[in-house]
């Protein structure tokens, strides 16, 4: 979990007491916190080890913004491509500048909390980093790692959380609004409701468990997302007197790549979330989650295969990618405790939730353009809910009780922003735009020039 | 002269071309279709929901011949584009006025 | 190469008499096993790094799963896209969750043998990881790596094989009975032949030499594709009136994709195959075979490129990226002991062994959708025969034997596997599915729905 | 900064003379260098970290090459794709060939200069790494990194100023001149230029600080870029009539692709250039630069969105993929001593560079099919210039001086070798090819045969 | 017999081909083309140089009916393809002397 | 009223678009198609295997035009289209019976 170490004086005695709370993982923390263990890499071997791990991790999960580029440029019309890329890319470089502008320390207060447990100061608002070339001595945490490791490697959780929604209101929604919501989802909502958890806040202190992000990340941005999906609208002629219209995705070599970008980038969001690397235990632990986080993978999409071979006779590719994705979200809350075995059943229930998370959002005439509300928020509450089968520090009612906080929290203030946004300049483009394409309309080029469209 | 369009499975393509090629058709314009005839309307399922396929891949050939020629080339296509499957295609027979062969200016005929 | 270092007592014998026959690798082996050289990394420190070199190592072969389903999915055409990408993350999956249920323990029998080096015990049947939060005392081999670590490291290997296998047969054959096959080659075949070797069964007695399997992934791989072929028989009109049809490849920008992608994994594959990095021998010889991997692909493609330029007058880029990748499995077997000459000649015969060897198959109208065969079996074949050349260890006989005995157990093994499933629910879609493609056939999906074929 | 530690005797004095001037990152160099620090990891331990250092980051710089070949295949148009991705897999096996052979040891004399400072030997040619299975008295320089670690990572610099040429003079060069080309630069133009700076050779002495090669690699490549397009002249129809006729790239979400995975395998370019993570000081000074590395290309991604926005009333995905890139140059002369907020600032400076400079050279009718020329030579140029606002050791005169230097040699050098290519087989295919494509005239085969091209 | 060609906008091709249906017609090809017309001409931006959009994209039916059925034909496309906006497309007709079925040989209009 | 109906190599086709522009011809259709014709037949490698490209990409132009434009509108295309190489392609026109404007319902004449 990504519980940030380094607490000032200030803040030891609120560390003292939520440290308890944090479960298996925290053996690792200790571990890591904790006197050299005999034998064991001394202490500034382990701040580079887990440096390192912050740093692989962090490239990886960077990746995954690579693999949300693909996999929705994949499931969307050609006419949309090239807006869905440049949305993809636009929305990555505003979190990287607003993570780091209010993000960071608004979602790590390190003890200092404006409001105890619930909302950090926003001063001082930039990401601030250790010098250069420094030694022990100048280092804000030797017991954990550089403090730029831990921020490249936070930074990139905020910005996958905003990929999520990028997919959902593909096709349709204007590029600026969107990106506005991006910024406000990066510096403020994200990191906000993060600090309750990984900022060592009220949800932490209640004993709220949630290793990798199945809530902090995923579900937050699937919220923002279904919450946009309302405020937006279905895409024109997808519902139509009853009738469900497919609208089939205009690349799916594509989208199976951005699958498997997704599928690599996960153990480092996983693997990382380990948050330590110095000893025996958290290299094992490390280990561990890797092999679960795939397992779960597997299990989901070997579970959408089968089902909608056998409710539909032919499988569905898009559900097998969607299963996949699943599965991941699924072991993200709790990718260390589950045996492989668990980990794969685990995995498979969140391809069950794909397969009729999908045509169950479309009853509601709710139009999610690539599945990232099954994906990512069905998923993500079923990975949330379930940590205490395998955690026995967890308990199911403290998961539910966070995962409504947390949603009654991204819901109203996603609502909020969509509103305003809605009001002030709109969120939608013209009909003439949205059938024409939003590439020609928005941008005056294509993702695919050449080719004739059939 | 006359103007042969015929619409047959993709996959015919090659084999009608050579048989054209044979009985002395020296040109041809081929495109890309989708086609809609009684062969259409399956269902398919995408992520939950049903669609029918209306339009099957087709492919279209234009040819245009000097009249004495057309009903053999009628025929060729016939005979070399059946599988007697559904689907197999359709050829239609137009008059043409007038015929020009760009790169000489030659006419009618001598165009083709 | 591939030999697992964790021994419990009762093999501790068996240990002793081969550990001699391991080769250059081993003394990385015994480094890391024997007491902590002086001012060198104590022991816990060397079970972190090399628990470190089979994360990455690890995620970098699973990154080559992705790189085969790109290259097979531009070397097909277009009506048959979606469901090469479906075999490929289904044949995933099914390895991932089959190696864990009967692969890993069979393959790595740690001693238990049921018939001494030839057959382990297949109980316990699943594998089975550490605990969370261990300390020295807890770890399976201190002296090795953690447990996970290696069980990642080692599926992915797995996996490998059986994605060598959808290539070949891509076009024609039906989903579900290629996927059964992966599931008894992902659980039996290659776990069974791998134990042989990597798990300290007879061929490692022997003395066979196959570093990161030339043989032991990719001919077997290659047996399993080739008997496949057989069985299936050519896509139509590939063979017409003595003629062979080429049938070009719809994307080559995603078999170039394909291709770069597998060629970054494969450092992972050779490199990871020290199976160690807390010595600085080790991270030495595993800094080498980086070095060499990458010369010798380089030696495959550049002379796929002159070749094919002198041959037929204009290069073929197919070519080139199959003699990149013959390059990578030509040095597979040794990457090590050869200097950065060496490698490149290594991996330039395997270019000329796809040259030649893709034309030669079609002559025997063996048809081989992608060329793996001649990659993966042809190249493997010769990497594997040419590892005495360079390292004294390594005995051509020996070599040639070995290749012999995995050759006719694959084929045999794999035949009877074919057979039966052809007799029960036969290989092959029907002629109608085919010429249709099996996209819409059998998924009722395209993977480029909306770009008119020409 | 690219300084190889490991000098013989002979050279000690250079070093010793020359070292001061080495700048922020030498502190790095000196911490590995030094006597182990107090409770840091042994030297043993550091020489292992810093081989992964160049391990990790070489294999992240060879995913760059995979980078520039979908970014150049996406910007092109189809006809021409099949032959950009042959250039782009073959330059790079001709680099790893020829720096093998030639361009490592003419880059690191290692203090045996044939002309002191300015020409190193040419003997012994080829790259020799360290032997299999050693100990610490057999490491080359135990208190750097494996060879083999360092000549990996390095080669691939050299490939990466290799591949920034191909993408500018796409579309109409002729294969095998271009190869040879290629062939030339790898061997002799870059690496001669590249010893005066991380040889050790004049430039250094002079204080010139390039950390990972804005200019030694992108300034350098984008010259020899600028230079054939001079020889070469711009596509058929490219200038009409005193108007410039857009010819769109033919793949938009490969462009992207490519971009996304440049920006990737950035984070071991200027990463790993650290050169060393053997200490604390090490290992934060590389997580420093990861950070102010990805902040640098949101910076010029950003940028770009907003500028062509404003500018054209419609944002230009393909201005935002070059943005980011030349956010990545820009940084790469100094990722380390800048702050966020600076790194930001840097690369949005980059980011207008490009949106001005690419119609900037469509006036002077120079015809970059990629925009290469913006990206890696004027960000490269501005990059290398703003190093002392960050860094205390630099000067700006110092930066201007080298950077002509450099800029000189290089024109001259590849001036003569394009001249004499011209001359002796014609650098350019003959219009008939050019406007039927470059994919059927030269290969006889297509990227997308099935497609209808509209 | 009839050939109907007509360019529309290809949103409208399902609405089309749904009311062409209910009147009989019981085949058509269809081809995905650029049109060039009143409508074309804006201008976009492409890496800071100006082009101009001279082709806009439509669908071009070819529908072969019977003479007695043509103008219901030709009414049915113009009333559904409609939308008053500039661009709705064009319809033309010619003379078809035969038509031919493959799988069957049926001729003219048995061969619809 | 006439339909003009020309293969052109493609990159010709900007120009004769002008071309026809400048003498007033205000719409045209235009297709992707495959040629085949006296240029085609090289063969090339594919995997060590020989191939005959039958086909060469070519571009259809369908123009509808008052009678007395058309031997113009021919005559521009002709010359504008002309490389004098192999392959310039061809120009071949029909009768057409009726035009109507979708948008308008006007017909013929003013539908153009
Ligand atoms: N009336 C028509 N006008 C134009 N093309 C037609 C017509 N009817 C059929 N076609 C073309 O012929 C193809 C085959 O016709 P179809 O009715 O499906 O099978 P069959 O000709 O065997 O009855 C269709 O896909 C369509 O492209
Ligand atoms: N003279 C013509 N010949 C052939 N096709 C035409 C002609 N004029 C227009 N078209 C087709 O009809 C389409 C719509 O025509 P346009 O002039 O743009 O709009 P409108 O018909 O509403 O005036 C064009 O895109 C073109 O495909
Ligand atoms: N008889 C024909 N019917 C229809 N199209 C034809 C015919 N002959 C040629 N064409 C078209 O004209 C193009 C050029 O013709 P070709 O014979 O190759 O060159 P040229 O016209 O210079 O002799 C062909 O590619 C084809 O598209």
């Amino acid at each position: 979990m990504h519980f940030r170490k380094f607490i000032p004086a200030g803040a030891a005695l609120t560390a003292a007491i939520l440290l308890p709370a944090l479960g298996y993982a925290q053996e690792a923390a200790e571990a890591a916190a904790e006197a050299v263990p005999a034998g064991g890499p001394d202490e500034q071997t382990a701040y580079i080890l887990t440096s390192v791990l912050f740093l692989v991790g962090g490239f990886l999960v960077f990746w995954m913004a690579a693999g949300f580029a693909m996999l929705e440029a994949g499931l969307v019309r050609s006419k949309n491509v090239a807006m869905q890329l440049t949305k993809n890319i636009a929305l990555f470089s505003l979190a990287s500048i607003f993570y780091y502008l209010v993000g960071y320390n608004l979602m790590y207060p390190l003890g200092d909390w404006a409001i105890e447990g619930y909302f950090s100061a926003l001063f001082p608002a930039v990401a601030v980093l250790e010098g250069v070339g420094i030694d022990a001595a100048g280092a804000d945490d030797i017991a954990y790692a550089s403090t730029a490791s831990d921020y490249f490697f936070q930074l990139m959780f905020c910005a996958t959380t905003a990929s999520i929604v990028s997919g959902t209101l593909a096709e349709r929604i204007k590029l600026w609004p969107f990106l506005i919501f991006t910024i406000i989802l990066t510096a403020f909502i994200y990191p906000l409701q993060a600090s309750w958890k990984w900022g060592g806040g009220f949800l932490d202190e209640m004993g709220f468990l949630d290793f990798a992000g199945s809530t902090v990340v995923h579900s937050v941005g699937g919220w923002a997302a279904l919450v946009g999906a309302l405020f937006l609208g279905p895409r024109l002629g997808k519902y139509k007197d009853g009738r469900v219209i497919p609208m089939p995705g205009s690349n799916l070599a594509l989208a199976t790549l951005g699958t498997f970008i997704l599928w690599l980038g996960w153990f480092g969001f996983n693997g990382g979330s380990q948050l330590a690397m110095g000893t025996i235990g958290d290299v094992t632990d490390v280990s561990r989650i890797f092999a679960n986080t795939n397992a779960a993978a597997a299990g989901g999409g070997l579970t959408a295969l089968v089902l909608t071979q056998l409710l539909y006779k032919k499988p569905d590719l898009t559900m097998v990618l969607n299963g996949c994705l699943a599965g991941l979200v699924s072991i993200t809350a709790e990718p260390l405790t589950p045996t492989l075995g668990w980990a794969t059943i685990i995995g498979m229930i969140g391809g069950v939730i794909v397969v009729f998370g999908v045509p169950f959002l479309d009853k509601l005439k709710i139009d999610d353009a690539v599945g990232a509300i099954p994906v990512h928020l069905m998923a993500g509450i079923w990975g949330t809910f379930i940590v205490p089968l395998t955690n026995p520090d967890g308990s199911y009612v403290t998961q539910i009780i966070s995962i409504l906080i947390v949603a009654a929290f991204v819901i109203v203030a996603s609502a909020i922003v969509w509103f305003i946004l809605k009001l002030v300049m709109g969120l939608r483009v013209d009909a003439e735009t949205e059938i024409a394409g939003l590439d020609m309309a928005e941008l005056g080029m294509e993702a695919y020039p050449e080719f004739s469209k059939g | 002269m006359k103007l042969i369009i015929a619409a047959i499975k993709p996959f015919k393509l090659e084999e009608v071309r050579e048989a054209l090629t044979a009985i002395g058709v020296r040109g041809m314009m081929v495109t890309e279709i989708k086609g809609f005839g009684s062969q259409s309307g399956h269902t398919e399922i995408y992520r939950g929901a049903e669609y029918a396929v209306n339009f099957v891949p087709k492919v279209k050939l234009e040819i245009v011949v000097s009249a004495a020629m057309a009903d053999q080339v009628v025929e060729t296509i016939q005979t070399t584009a059946k599988t007697d499957k559904i689907g197999d295609g359709k050829i239609f027979v137009l008059d043409v006025n007038q015929a020009v062969r760009v790169r000489t200016g030659e006419t009618n005929d001598d165009a083709l």
